[in-house]
């Protein structure tokens, strides 16, 4: 049953990762690009939860968690030197 | 698998390679980072692919992934990180020098090879 | 039944990350694509830690909480993430859907 | 003294569950080095924390999170259908909200929970932290979606912060 | 030990030891060099003599040491007849130089520079007629190269001087080094490259197959350095020398170093066709070619130097022939060219000396002037000419005798009796016009000076020479027959030929040809106005100073082509070569082993994930490489790279790689944030379409290359060291996480390498900022003003909640590390962050206002603790980095463990934030500073 | 002592933290670093004593025996190569301080101590991929000291040295990675063990890592066609730094001796000593082009650093000669070549300074100070560089050549180290004849006279010349015995691995 639910689950975020990637690669502006990218870190703590269930292992769970700490850095960073350049001043 | 592995350690050479010989200090640096992130990965699939088994001492393991490529890849990527830093300030400064991001510092060469002819 | 329980939230939660790609993929402009990975990041990522958390709770017999902690930070950077990526595009000027409606509430 | 030694004391709870929610543990060890932690760290990080937060109603907070939830839950189905849907129907729009909140982490919390809640995005905030931006992804009627930042969101916050 | 095993090598090397001396004497007076040279030459002479009775007595006096027996060298020397010979002629002749250029040399020219020039010089002529190894006379033959070349260059300010001496080095020391491999392979024939072994074994050594290369080899040392045809162009050219240097070098020593050679190798290499052919062939055309020059240079010395050319090139000639009495005759005239041929430059000395002039057009009539050395001159030049009476007439009639013998032997030989006899005439007539045009021949025309004669002690030197011209002359059998019966016994190394010399040998051929000789060389000076038209038309054609100018000119520029052509600056050049040949050497190495390309190890199934990861990593690595021209796009796809390895590693079980690389690449993207604000936003698009697809083509094989590779191995099973760390980590290291116990324990020497690295650069970046300045772009790369507002509130306000939550995570990372991902490497990196985050969100002012840890000595602290960790141990009696660890039990808290190695992870961690933090801030900093600048301009 | 073998290593980085803490106060931070140069030089000597017995020391870090552990190990050359990288060090150093070098930015003395750090790391580390992180740690070093000072063509030059060095790292990582993935093993003695047991069906990807190693260490030890970082690099360091890197070079010759010699020799089968006919070649091609180089130079210390190339290029053909003759002489040549390299770059410095605004370049100049002893000077290490007699850069090269000999192409050998000998004497007299003899008042104003430190520490490493021909006997019998336990490589894996199996 989980099982079953896992492999859902995979196929559907995976799909997401895929129509997150096609986002980054169409652009068309730099704030589509690094929304992409913010979209994959996303997609990608809801991948590293999926393997943890499905491999029984607590072992992506900090992953996931730094992810969630740090991802919105590149993002932020990108996004202050799209508005200031100079993103330490 | 480990065919797919290979090929995205060959397209991330191949694309490192690519940038690496870019005329920019810039391409330079993100071709040498596509690089390391290639060797990177190479390394680690030195210790052979595995999946699902752990590099945590546990009773219920049933077996453990090589150990050692893993520590040697985190050695090399901090390693990577600095040299990176390093290279990525040196452009900067020869931005700052030479008065342009070529690698070899066009206006210089140009300047050079005039006074001598 | 927990089975069916840990089945949907996986569900829940994988679906709700796919809406919020399809969004981000189809929406016709980028302040509207903006709403995508925000439903990613609360309902889709909540759905799938809070399976996570029951199915170890009930794996290992020790209530496992921490999953609670990346929806925490999750919820106090993703917003600045949205907010900043919407600041920096009002700042160039990305281009709008021209149906785009201005309200200004207060000024008068 | 205590203010030196504790200079945050509801951060320095706050750190303490995340210690505990961290190592997933109540263990004895984990509880007091958590205890440890929860004064060092506020204590060496002090400076970057300027001015007192305080909560006046913590009944309230509880209860707003409660609401802010909810609210994410509800409005992530109906944003579901408004993305699956066709989206030439939708009706994006800038709404500029004029604030009553005034302390800068009230309206940072309002903005956040803007944010959260799936259909608006907080924008942007004006130099004089009069109004805050917001974009939604289809409105249908703007005074519905102010009233209900207002009422739900942001009189909470006054009242956590505030009041 | 006696004295007389020990001279041989102080009479060489005493003069080397003198040079520093007379050059120091310089300082006290100028006089006191020349003093210093006479005494070490006489000296030397003493130490030299009591030796003399060895080669007198049939006996050959050896002395040796060993210096590098790996390479045959000994320090050996040898003394016999030819060695005595001509350590004789190089040291009386020396002596008579010295005496010479002490009256020579004028006020302006350092006394001490040229007696210690020449001092070395003379040591290094010993060394070569002394020696026994064959190594170590090339040593000192090369070192006659560089001791020339400091004499001929001695007027440096002069232009000619400093070419002629380049040349002259070029020339013989590219001789030299032929004559090096010559030797080599004679050592290698031989099995010794002593002289006593390598003259014993001539038959073996002309019967190798290596005998013609090491004779071309030999014979390039010895015709450059003796000026032989064709490489006979640069002596004329060492005469801008000053005259005592030609004196001595190009009458009685350097260019007779090479005839030496002959004479020494005499026994190893003569007698074959080949000999013949190459040593007479040499010697006659040179012999011909510089009595015809001779004739036509109106300059005084000119005429010596190529007269010179000619007398070497009869003396080789003679050597040619490969019979014993050519071997007398030839000795014979070295000991007679050496007399009269020093007399004669030195008379050319004075006559310049005196007149201020070298041109024969112009020095008429000086026989009134200096009636002394005019005579002392026509004595000279009669024995040059060979006049009877003097010693050149006994040793050229000899040559006539050996020449008609040689002719007798095959068909076209009959030439050389008659060409000999053409190059007699010229000779002769060279010598009339050096009496004829100087001292006779009307008045001299507008000299700079007023000629008289020089100071007495001047002639003396050559006064000895003339008397000697004559006495041998006279005496042949009386003064120079013992002398030369040795020399020649120690040339041949068998016992002397029965000679006899004699003033009158009746009535015979060479007689003849001599008389014929002395006929039409008077008639070619009558008619030397014919000559001289004829040359003129001829000259530019045949010179070869031109011609070696133009070779090297030639090399030059190639030499510059070839660099410039591969070492062209260019960064893409130098690293398009390495790519290339890292390929090339991978395919290399696997095809020259017949091994099959893959192994059969079982593979992996593919799994969607797997799949799709590897797809999204292909884009996105594509992406970065085609859009690179747009940076800040490249940047978030390379963005999504590093996210995605960092996913793969998770995949893959490597949690804490994992970790570190999505750190990492954090912290990665905002250091290329900061720089990209300085370099353009976009790159200019590359005009030269081949090169992309070239760079496009290397990529495609560097990455299938690397593909292959990849696959080979994993296709492979292997067996590991890594048992061992998996069964150590816990009770050996004390942690669960064996990654990290390798990092920190088992491997921490790697760890500590490391973090010096990452000090390193930190360290090197702060020292690189020092100074730099970059203005700030006032716009963005559309155009843009930027944003008004530096520090949007809302993402200050949570970044700063955020920091002690990220504070927390790291202080959980680092302490769980040892058992579970984590360690001090990412706990550094997110407390990295966290500081980051606050300097982004807040500004750099506000932020260093509340972090007062200078950052420098975070690293260093960061460093100390790591390395005290291994000197901890090693007080203890243990190697560096030795790790312990134990359990204590504290009430409440309860069991937990203490392990050195957290405390080398505590350094780890320190050191990466220091590193991390300094190199960003320092580069935030930049932008500040940028930005600072560039208000107060606007103010 | 225990330690010992540690020492080298240890010293120069408690060293280079402590220079850290000095702050700005340069006279401290001489005065400290010369202590610890003096420190290093005792260590060095008593290393190499110890070493001089014939034993190997091994020393077993953290104390977990190899192959596992990291082990560092002493033998004869590793020792040979230390004590020469100190005293190099020391007349860089000294010279460095005389001309106020280290004064021109920050951390040159800590850079300068971890540079050594890295060198000595690199000479004693018994394991592959410690041998990278000392690369890396002497290379990121040896980019701070690069360009310390600053200046437009230093920028460039660095930035194309750092550039290639980080292509080669990469390339030592896949080089690395596939030897482990076959051997399953770091440990050099270990991998060399492994070896002899390969089977032939994994040969073919051995070799193809060997030679890729063999393209990194080429990079280092300035091969054919890789050497392009080094004549730019080398001009524009500054003096004591080039100087100093003039064993940069030979650690990556010392990289294809210790891992190529020993995991690459006798006991490899198939695979033994592949990779000696590509150094032959390439060190062939290498000379012949270093020699055109010196020739097409137009500064001297772009003249220096070819030079430098070309002895380089005369070691590659040594070792690529792979007997027990030619190693010997290669040894000799090596320290001689080292030290007169460093006297030379510092000897050009001198000039370029004291020529003022005429520089190094190849113009006529201005008389300079002290023009005589200058001149002298420059001659004599022209003669030693050159390969001139009768000092020890001759005498390396006869060594050279006779082991040359016993090889199939001793000609093409033969003919390419004496044809180049001759262009670069060519060129050698056109420079000292332009800076020298054509030297002239009316070229402009003359710099200031040369400091005596600075020119003492320029014939302090001179003095090499003549000691290596007067103790060549002595120091030939060292190079042989260094070479007879270099070529043993079965006792070197049976030292390095005897105390493998027993727990610590
Ligand atoms: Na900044
Ligand atoms: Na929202």
């Amino acid at each position: 049953m989980i099982h079953t639910a896992i492999m859902i689950a995979y196929v559907m975020v995976g799909l997401a990762f895929v129509l997150s990637l096609a986002r980054l690669v169409k652009g068309p502006e730099l704030p589509d690009r690094i929304l992409a990218l913010d979209t994959l870190y996303i997609n990608t703590i809801a991948l590293l939860i999926l393997l943890g269930i499905h491999l029984g292992s607590a072992m992506y769970f900090e992953a996931a968690l730094l992810i969630a700490v740090m991802g919105f850095m590149g993002t932020l960073a990108l996004s202050k030197y799209l508005l200031r350049g100079d993103i330490m001043e | 698998m480990e065919w797919l592995i290979a090929l995205a350690i060959g397209v991330m050479t191949a694309c490192g390679v690519f940038l690496t010989l870019r005329p920019h200090t810039f391409s330079v640096v993100l071709g040498l980072t596509l690089l390391a992130y290639a060797v990177n990965v190479f390394l680690f699939a030195m210790g052979r692919l595995t999946i699902g088994q752990p590099v945590v001492i546990d009773a219920t393991a049933t077996g453990y992934a090589d150990p050692l490529p893993q520590a040697l890849v985190l050695t090399a990527i901090v390693i990577a990180f600095g040299m990176t830093a390093f290279l990525i300030v040196l452009a900067l400064k020869a931005r700052s020098e030479l008065g342009n991001d070529h690698v070899d510092g066009l206006h210089i060469s140009n300047k050079k090879n005039g006074a001598r002819r | 039944m927990l089975e069916w329980l840990l089945a949907a939230l996986i569900v829940i939660g994988a679906f709700f990350t796919l809406v919020g790609s399809i969004g981000l993929y189809k929406l016709p402009d980028f302040y509207m694509r903006l709403h995508g990975p925000t439903k990613a990041s609360t309902l889709g990522v909540g759905a799938v830690l809070v399976a996570s958390a029951v199915y170890f709770t009930f794996k290992t017999g020790d209530v496992s909480l921490h999953e609670i902690l990346v929806t925490l930070f999750l919820f106090i950077t993703a917003p600045v993430s949205a907010h900043l990526m919407a600041k920096a595009a009002l700042h160039i000027q990305v281009k709008q859907l021209e149906r785009t409606r201005q309200t200004h509430k207060g000024q008068d | 003294m205590m203010r030196r030694l504790l200079p945050h004391p509801v951060l320095s709870v706050f750190l303490w569950l995340i210690w505990l929610l961290l190592n997933n543990t109540m263990a004895a060890g984990h509880v007091v080095l958590g205890a440890v932690l929860a004064v060092f760290i506020p204590w060496l990080s002090s400076a970057f924390w300027p001015e007192q937060v305080c909560i006046k109603k913590p009944l309230v907070l509880l209860r707003y999170i409660l609401v802010v939830l909810w609210s994410i839950i509800v409005a992530n189905i109906n944003v579901a259908r408004l993305i699956l849907g066709r989206s030439d129907k939708l009706q994006p729009g800038f709404i500029s909200l004029e604030l009553r909140l005034q302390s800068p982490v009230g309206i940072s919390m309002l903005s956040n929970t803007i944010s959260l809640t799936p259909g608006t995005v907080s924008c942007d905030l004006s130099d004089d932290r009069r109004y805050l931006l917001i974009h939604a992804l289809h409105i249908d009627d703007v005074e519905a979606i102010i009233s209900d930042i207002q009422n739900r969101f942001e009189q909470p916050l006054l009242e956590i912060f505030e009041s | 030990m006696s004295f007389l095993s020990v001279n041989l090598p102080l009479v060489a090397l005493l003069p080397f030891f003198g040079a520093p001396l007379a050059a120091f004497a310089a300082r006290y007076h100028r006089l006191a060099s020349a003093w210093t040279a006479g005494l070490v030459t006489i000296l030397s002479l003493l130490f030299l003599l009591p030796s003399a009775r060895f080669p007198f007595n049939g006996d050959t006096l050896i002395q040796s040491w060993d210096w590098i027996p790996a390479a045959g060298l000994e320090f050996a020397f040898r003394l016999d007849g030819l060695a005595l010979l001509f350590a004789l002629l190089i040291l009386v002749i020396g002596l008579l130089i010295v005496i010479y250029a002490r009256y020579y040399l004028s006020d302006r020219d350092s006394m001490g520079r040229f007696f210690a020039y020449l001092l070395m010089f003379m040591g290094s002529m010993l060394g070569i007629v002394l020696s026994e190894n064959l190594i170590q006379l090339l040593v000192f033959w090369e070192l006659t190269s560089l001791t020339s070349f400091l004499l001929i260059s001695y007027w440096q300010h002069r232009q000619d001087a400093r070419q002629g001496a380049r040349m002259a080095l070029a020339i013989t020391g590219a001789g030299g080094l032929a004559l090096l491999a010559g030797i080599l392979l004679i050592g290698h024939v031989v099995g010794s490259f002593n002289l006593t072994d390598v003259l014993a074994a001539g038959d073996e050594i002309r019967a190798h197959s290596l005998y013609l290369p090491i004779l071309l080899l030999i014979l390039l040392g010895v015709f450059t350095k003796s000026a032989q045809f064709p490489f006979h162009f640069w002596l004329p050219h060492a005469m801008a020398a000053p005259t005592p240097v030609s004196a001595y070098l190009h009458s009685a020593t350097m260019v007779k170093a090479g005839i030496f050679l002959l004479a020494r190798l005499f026994p190893a290499l003569s007698g074959t066709t080949e000999w013949m052919w190459l040593v007479g062939g040499a010697g006659l055309l040179t012999l011909i070619l510089g009595a015809y020059t001779a004739l036509v240079k109106h300059d005084l010395k000119g005429l010596l130097a190529y007269s010179t050319l000619s007398h070497l090139g009869l003396i080789t000639l003679l050597f040619g022939f490969s019979t014993p009495m050519a071997t007398v005759a030839a000795i014979f005239h070295i000991i007679n060219h050496a007399t009269f041929k020093a007399s004669l430059f030195m008379v050319a000395g004075i006559i310049d000396h005196e007149t201020g002039t070298r041109d024969m057009r112009r020095l008429n009539g000086l026989l009134k002037y200096m009636p002394h050395t005019a005579v002392l001159a026509m004595i000279a030049a009669a024995a040059m000419a060979g006049v009877p009476l003097l010693n050149g007439f006994l040793s050229k009639e000899m040559f006539f005798e050996q020449a008609v013998l040689a002719s007798d032997t095959s068909m076209i030989t009959w030439a050389i009796p008659v060409l000999v006899t053409l190059a007699a005439a010229f000779s002769v007539a060279y010598s009339i016009r050096f009496i004829h045009d100087v001292f006779f021949n009307g008045e001299a025309k507008d000299l700079p000076k007023t000629p008289h004669e020089p100071p007495r002690f001047m002639k003396i030197p050559v006064d000895l020479l003339v008397v000697l011209c004559l006495v041998v002359g006279i005496a042949p059998m009386l003064v120079a027959g013992p002398i030369l019966a040795v020399a020649v016994s120690g040339s041949l190394q068998t016992a002397t030929p029965d000679f006899s010399i004699a003033l009158w040998h009746g009535f015979n051929l060479p007689l003849l040809m001599s008389v014929i000789a002395m006929a039409a060389g008077v008639w070619l000076y009558w008619q030397r106005q014919i000559i001289y038209r004829l040359h003129e038309q001829l000259n530019e054609r045949f010179d070869g100073k031109a011609v070696f100018d133009r070779l090297l000119s030639q090399i030059n520029g190639f030499a510059a082509m070839i660099t410039r052509r591969f070492d062209k600056g260019s960064l893409q050049h130098a690293a398009l070569w390495i790519i290339g040949t890292a390929v090339l050497a991978g395919v290399i190495g696997f095809a020259n082993q017949s091994a099959p390309l893959f192994g059969e190890r079982a593979l992996l199934p593919i799994d969607a994930i797997s799949l799709m990861l590897v797809t999204g990593l292909i884009i996105a690595s594509v992406l970065t490489a085609v859009l690179h021209r747009q940076r800040l796009v490249a940047l978030i796809t390379i963005g999504v790279v590093g996210l995605i390895v960092a996913l793969g590693f998770v995949k893959f079980s490597a949690p804490d790689l994992a970790l570190t690389q999505l750190s990492i690449e954090i912290v990665t993207i905002v250091l290329l944030l900061l720089a990209l604000f300085f370099l353009p936003q976009l790159a200019p698009a590359e005009s030269d379409k081949t090169r992309l697809w070239r760079d496009g083509g290397i990529a495609l094989l560097a990455g299938g290359a690397v593909s292959v590779l990849a696959m080979a191995v994993l296709s492979r099973d292997f067996m590991p060291i890594s048992g061992f760390f998996i069964e150590n980590s816990v009770p050996g290291g004390g942690g669960t996480n064996v990654v990290n116990v390798i990092l920190v324990d088992f491997r921490g020497f790697d760890t500590l390498g490391e973090i010096v690295v990452l000090a390193l650069a930190g360290l090197g970046i702060f020292a690189m900022m020092r100074g730099l300045k970059l203005p700030a772009p006032k716009l963005d790369f559309s155009g843009r003003d930027w944003s008004n507002d530096p520090h949007p509130p809302i993402m200050q306000t949570l970044t700063r909640l955020l920091f002690p939550l990220m504070l927390m995570v790291a202080v959980f990372i680092f302490l769980r590390g040892h058992n579970l991902p984590g360690g001090g490497f990412i706990a550094g990196l997110i407390a990295s962050v966290a500081l980051i985050a606050q300097y982004l969100a807040n500004g750099i002012d506000w932020t260093s206002d509340r972090l007062r840890f200078d950052m420098h000595k975070v690293i260093g602290f960061g460093l100390l603790i790591a390395v005290m960790t291994g000197v901890v141990a090693m007080m203890l009696g243990y190697p560096f980095l030795t790790s312990a660890f134990t359990y204590l039990y504290w009430p409440v808290v309860g069991k937990f463990e203490v392990a050195s190695a957290i405390a080398f992870d505590i350094g780890v961690f320190l050191v990466v934030v220091g590193a991390t933090v300094m190199i960003l801030v320092q580069l935030g900093k930049l932008t500040h500073e940028a930005n600072h600048r560039q208000q107060q301009e606007q103010k | 002592m225990m330690h010992l073998t540690a020492l080298p290593v240890l010293l120069p980085l408690i060293g280079g933290f402590l220079l850290l803490f000095t702050g700005r106060n340069i006279q401290l931070q001489r005065q400290l670093h010369l202590a610890l140069m003096l420190g290093l030089l005792i260590v060095s000597g008593l290393a190499l004593q110890t070493a001089l017995t014939g034993q190997y020391s091994l020393y077993q870090l953290g104390n977990w025996q190899p192959p596992f552990g990291i082990v560092l190990v002493l033998d004869r050359l590793s020792a040979m190569l230390v004590l020469l990288t100190t005293l190099l060090a020391l007349g860089a150093l000294v010279y460095a301080i005389a001309t106020d070098t280290d004064h021109q930015g920050p951390h040159f003395h800590v850079l300068f101590q971890l540079q050594l750090f890295g060198l000595n790391g690199a000479f004693l580390t018994g394991d592959l991929f410690n041998l990278f992180v000392f690369f890396e740690v002497l290379l990121l070093a040896s980019y701070g000291l690069l360009l310390h000072g600053g200046g437009r063509l230093r920028t460039r030059a660095g930035l194309h040295y750092v550039v290639i060095n980080l292509i080669g790292s990469t390339l030592f990582l896949f080089a690395v990675g596939t030897l482990y993935g076959m051997l399953g093993t770091l440990n050099i003695a270990d991998m060399a063990q492994r070896m002899a047991q390969l089977p032939a069906e994994d040969q073919g990807v051995v070799a193809a890592a060997g030679l890729l190693l063999l393209v990194v260490f080429g990079i280092k030890a300035a091969m054919f066609p890789l050497y392009l970082w080094l004549p730019a690099a080398y001009a524009q360091a500054p003096a004591a730094v080039a100087a100093l890197f003039a064993i940069m070079t030979k650690v990556g010759l010392y990289a294809i001796i210790r891992v190529h010699g020993t995991v690459f020799g006798e006991q490899a089968g198939a695979l033994a000593y592949i990779h000696s006919q590509w150094l032959l070649l390439l060190g062939m091609v290498t000379l012949a082009l270093a020699a055109l180089g010196v020739m097409a130079s137009r500064g001297l210390r772009e003249q220096v650093a070819y030079l430098v190339l070309a002895s380089v290029a005369t070691l590659l053909i040594a070792i690529g000669l792979n007997t027990a003759e030619a190693l010997a002489a290669s040894l000799y040549y090596l320290v001689h070549s080292t030290l007169i390299a460093g006297a030379m770059f510092l000897l050009a410095d001198i000039i370029s300074r004291s020529r003022a605004a005429m520089q190094d370049q190849f113009i006529p100049g201005p008389v300079l100070p002290n023009i005589i002893l200058i001149g002298s000077v420059f001659m004599l290490i022209a003669i030693a560089m050159t390969g001139m007699p009768p000092l020890s850069g001759f005498f390396g090269k006869v060594m050279i050549l006779h082991a040359a000999l016993a090889h199939d192409w001793y000609a093409a050998i033969v003919a390419v180290i004496l044809v180049s000998g001759l262009l670069m004497i060519i060129s050698m007299a056109r420079t000292g004849s332009l800076l020298f003899y054509k030297a002239h008042e009316s070229h402009g104003e003359a710099g200031p006279a040369s400091k005596p430190l600075a020119v003492a520490a320029v014939l302090a490493l001179l003095t090499a010349a003549p000691l290596l021909v007067v103790f060549a006997q002595p120091f030939t019998a060292f190079t042989e015995t260094t070479t007879a336990q270099l070529l043993n490589t079965q006792a070197y894996i049976e030292a390095v691995l005897s105390t493998a199996g027993d727990l610590p």
